[in-house]
């Protein structure tokens, strides 16, 4: 049976521009997650849960890291937990990145975005246990908005853009793709619009891609969160996803 | 203490079921706790053929409340028949199936398929849903319309029919007297209220549907109004529904006037809403000094 | 920033006023700010003879909102003149006077006592307040009655007419083109929403008239959809209300539909609610990239 | 002008079932005060602000004592406050006890019922520093909601009633008044049936009441809090209250 928990917050870090990285305490779901799943938090006063993907876990520890942007009054009211406060969290929710077909000796990109960089970094990690070759093209809105460079550093070939050039390269994630040579297949989470150059731009090679949509339930049954698929039907983003095939579906 | 309430075509052990829209086919929560600790459970709203509903954004947040246009997305009546009804009916639990359409005769279609659905105890018919563009709004804030498809149903179906009606109406008394005219066994209320949010950067409607159905705590206080109106004046049970979110919140619905009710937009923020409220029921209604569920409507005024 | 609007009879420094019934005839928020820091203030309703209002509890909270039923408790338009008019004049800001009644020759009445009244600016003619039990609720939710009631308070009116109308109604759209063929200068919407909360250990409506008013965040996405829906069809200006308690609501209301718009219950958390609004308001339009109030009334679409 | 405050919570204590005392900081508050008027509390997630009466003061160390009984949802986030969190707070509002008609050497009747014994107390204190004897007749549901009996013993002649007689006199307070001797006026505060019970009682007598009601502004704008009077107009409990003559009240 799935389990509502209360999380304690550990830790609470500004770590870029309007960027906070929340270390949580919660064993199970620290044993059990897949890079790409997300937490849904209920932020007391609001009506809706919110969904924050999953950047980090120890399970050693019994932690899992999460990143998010404040955007609106509920992030900025999670911002302002402090280490001791409980988290009411149902997870981890969602179908992450399958990663059983990537082979040994494999070169793979990661494309993050944003605040979909987390995500990416938990399934970086994943992948560098196994014998693979990561590259990650990440992009950000400027200088300021920049995190986790150097953890990406560590265990993959790093590249990072931005909008405006204030750091590293400067434009959008796909202007590296170039520079990045050949890899097999490719993972991406970011922004829509990122989302629909990148997946464009690498039309030919099998990827996987996260994506976002505004949720009710975040378990399946409201249909509020739903993606037209190339087959003329609609996936769940919160139960079929968040991660799905960059061929199957219509962005 | 005794939860148990009697409606027409429906023995509860407790009044306590899921709300249609808000709960699927009971699949996903059945991954959070035995569905046979419900009362009832209210399917999705189900249409004659498969729909894809609406585009999105589908939903947004208000203040204690959230807007939906999910556009009656389901799968069509008969594919809900043979995939989702037997695997509810597994359950110790009653099914009421939610039935839509964009015009009479669908309504009418989907309610004699049900006739067949083995398992399946009651129809809700759901004339008030706002999303519907083609004419569903019509049914549920004329009285004449309302009277003409619950009769229509009526004369089709072998099942006692629940009429569930809009809020969006300036006298809803007149609506719950035109379908009990019309022979209905029962009245469900209230769905959602039209309402809309803007996207401040673009000064659109969030929602891709442009309005969308206001529920939760938000609408408890209208709920409760015209449940406490309808029963001054219409005889037959309803089942109430709108904000409820805690055992308090029920122990309202019972004494404005409902029967039995129906959690929503809870179940969202605490998948164990329904099973929470339960537990928590014989205590909440021990405290205000009532014996059993049957007890509150007993004594409940009716201020005729 | 230029928080300029203009409207029928109004010069507005800005499009922030406290909403009739929540801020009294403005004395005892002037003991927090100077009343000149607002656009305008509308008075408490006036009726033609003192009424003492409903019997208390008049007031209930709900989720993100509140029930009133205060029964237009009032001191007469006599003594509004006489006492309130001049003190309220004395500031630099318009007044706008809320007119009420219980049958159509109490609002002509009213509405020609203000033609006298030197500093009233423009009328609110509050056909909607759903407190009154005599008959004022049936010009507000009838199309043709608020046209007569429109028709014969701008027949005796000198002023600028401003009908307010009232949500409980199937069709928002219907009654705003009623009051706009029968003359009206604009519209005030929205007024509360018919709701009630019953007292747990009696089962009985807390609020001593059995219903109230509900106000407050809990009915702004009514309020957006309803000012947008008429917006599409009405041209005449509208003063928006319903849930606004900061600077982004003001926004949502203008790219709505709103030329202007008003807060209630917003001050009785918070009594510097209105000033503390137009503080904020230039950076918020900054922020979504509008230059003054009246570009977000030029830039926002009407989608015809 | 009037202000909003942000008080500082220096104390939160439970001093009886169900009862939180809790101290606050703010001087100007602390000074200004006069015993029956009540601060106008905001917590956060209602729409309503609570009025709570003040019970005591310390004008040199800039403290206000206020006593609430946990009875719904909002009181019951207010307990769970903790030093050093910040209430936003309108204060001190309406009118308080007027004691300049009290004369040297007169005998006092003090009443008070449940949490109507706060103001009770504020009021004891500064009658304490006039010439005047006091007696107090304290109210309570049963022993466990008893508070501050030896602090009214300091000052007053004090009887302690409880409704079911666990501790001091059973009954109700209006039965032990014939044991209290004369007195010259009376000042009352607690649920109205024991005001009208007390009001009946000592009709001849010069008496003073503290009365309550739902609130809307608080400040006396929307007519919410009304109470009929005598003279057959309305009198508004935020404003012209909360304390009223006995003989002008209809209750
Ligand atoms: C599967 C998934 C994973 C996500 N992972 C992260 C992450 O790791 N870090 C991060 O910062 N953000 C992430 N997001 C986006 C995050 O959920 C929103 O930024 C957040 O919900 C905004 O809440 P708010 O109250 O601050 O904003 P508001 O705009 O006030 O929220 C109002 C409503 O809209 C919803 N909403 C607003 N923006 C989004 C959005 N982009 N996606 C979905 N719902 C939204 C909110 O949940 C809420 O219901 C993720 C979204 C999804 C769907
Ligand atoms: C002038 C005045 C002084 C008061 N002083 C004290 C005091 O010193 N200590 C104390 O414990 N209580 C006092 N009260 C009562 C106190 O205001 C209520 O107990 C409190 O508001 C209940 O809030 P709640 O959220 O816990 O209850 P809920 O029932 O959840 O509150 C719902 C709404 O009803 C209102 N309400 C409920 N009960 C009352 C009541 N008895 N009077 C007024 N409004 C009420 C609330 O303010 C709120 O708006 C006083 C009331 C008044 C009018
Ligand atoms: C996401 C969502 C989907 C809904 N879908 C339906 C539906 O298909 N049929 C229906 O009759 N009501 C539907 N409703 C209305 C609910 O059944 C219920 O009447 C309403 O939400 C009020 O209850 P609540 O406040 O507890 O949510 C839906 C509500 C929500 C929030
Ligand atoms: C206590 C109270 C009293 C009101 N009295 C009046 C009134 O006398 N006349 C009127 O037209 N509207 C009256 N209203 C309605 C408000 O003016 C306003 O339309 C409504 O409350 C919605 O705005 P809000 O959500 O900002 O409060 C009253 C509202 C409240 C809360
Ligand atoms: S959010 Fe409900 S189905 Fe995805
Ligand atoms: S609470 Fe508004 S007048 Fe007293």
């Amino acid at each position: 049976m799935k389990k509502r928990y209360e999380m304690k917050v550990l830790t609470v870090d500004t770590i870029a521009k309007e960027t906070i990285e929340m270390t949580l305490y919660q064993p199970e779901i620290s044993q059990q997650t897949v890079p790409g799943q997300f937490l849904h938090l209920l932020v007391p006063g609001f009506t809706l849960r919110r969904p924050i993907s999953i950047a980090k876990v120890h399970p050693k520890e019994g932690t899992v890291t999460i990143l998010f942007k404040i955007v609106g009054d509920g992030t900025k009211a999670l911002a302002s937990y402090h280490p001791g406060m409980n988290v009411d969290v149902l997870g981890p929710s969602g179908n992450g990145f399958s990663i059983e077909d990537v082979k040994e000796g494999e070169r793979i990109l990661l494309v993050g975005g944003g605040i979909g960089v987390p995500p990416i970094y938990h399934l970086a990690r994943r992948l560098s246990e196994k014998n693979v070759e990561l590259v990650a093209v990440l992009g950000f809105q400027s200088k300021d908005y920049v995190f986790y460079e150097d953890a990406f550093k560590e265990i993959a070939e790093t590249y990072v853009v931005t909008n405006d050039g204030s750091y590293g390269h400067q434009g959008f994630v796909t202007h590296v793709f170039p520079e990045v040579g050949k890899f097999n297949q490719y993972f991406s989470c970011g922004p829509l619009p990122m989302l629909r150059a990148v997946t464009t731009e690498l039309k030919d090679t099998t990827g996987k891609v996260s994506l976002e949509e505004r949720m009710g339930c975040g378990v399946g049954a409201c249909m509020a969160c739903v993606l037209p698929t190339v087959d003329n039907s609609y996936k769940k983003i919160c139960s079929d996803g968040p991660v799905f095939s960059a061929q199957e579906v219509i962005l | 203490m005794n939860l148990e309430v009697t409606l027409p075509g429906l023995t509860l052990k407790n009044p306590i079921m899921p709300a249609s829209g808000c709960f699927g086919f009971g699949k996903e929560y059945s991954e959070f706790y035995d569905l046979s600790r419900l009362g009832a459970v209210i399917m999705k709203a189900a249409t004659q053929f498969e729909r894809p509903g609406n585009p999105t954004p589908r939903v947004a947040e208000t203040a204690s409340g959230m807007l939906n246009a999910i556009g009656l997305q389901n799968p069509g009546v008969e594919r809900i028949i043979a995939d989702e009804v037997p695997r509810l009916a597994g359950y110790d639990t009653s099914i009421i199936a939610n039935v839509a359409g964009s015009f009479l005769e669908e309504y009418v279609f989907v309610a004699e398929a049900f006739n067949e659905a083995k398992g399946v105890q009651a129809l809700e018919l759901n004339i008030s849903c706002p999303n519907v563009k083609e004419g569903g709004i019509q049914f549920g804030t004329d009285p004449e319309m309302a009277k003409k498809v619950t009769a229509a149903v009526k004369e089709v179906s072998n099942l006692p029919v629940y009429v569930k009606l809009s809020p969006n109406v300036s006298n809803i008394v007149a609506m719950a007297k035109a379908v009990e005219e019309a022979g209905a066994d029962g009245l469900s209320m209230i769905n959602t209220l039209t309402g809309m949010q803007l996207h401040l950067p673009t000064g659109k409607p969030l929602i891709a549907n442009q309005t969308g159905g206001l529920s939760g705590p938000a609408i408890k206080p209208i709920a409760i109004r015209m449940i406490y109106e309808v029963r001054q004046q219409v005889s037959i049970p309803i089942i109430g529904m709108g904000g409820i979110s805690a055992a308090e919140d029920v122990l309202e619905f019972l004494q404005a006037g409902a029967d039995a009710v129906a959690v929503g937009t809870a179940n969202f923020q605490n998948p164990f809403a329904c099973v929470d409220i339960i537990e928590a029921l014989p205590e909440t209604l021990t405290k205000y000094q009532y014996t059993s569920v049957q007890d509150v409507i007993d004594r409940r005024s009716v201020h005729v």
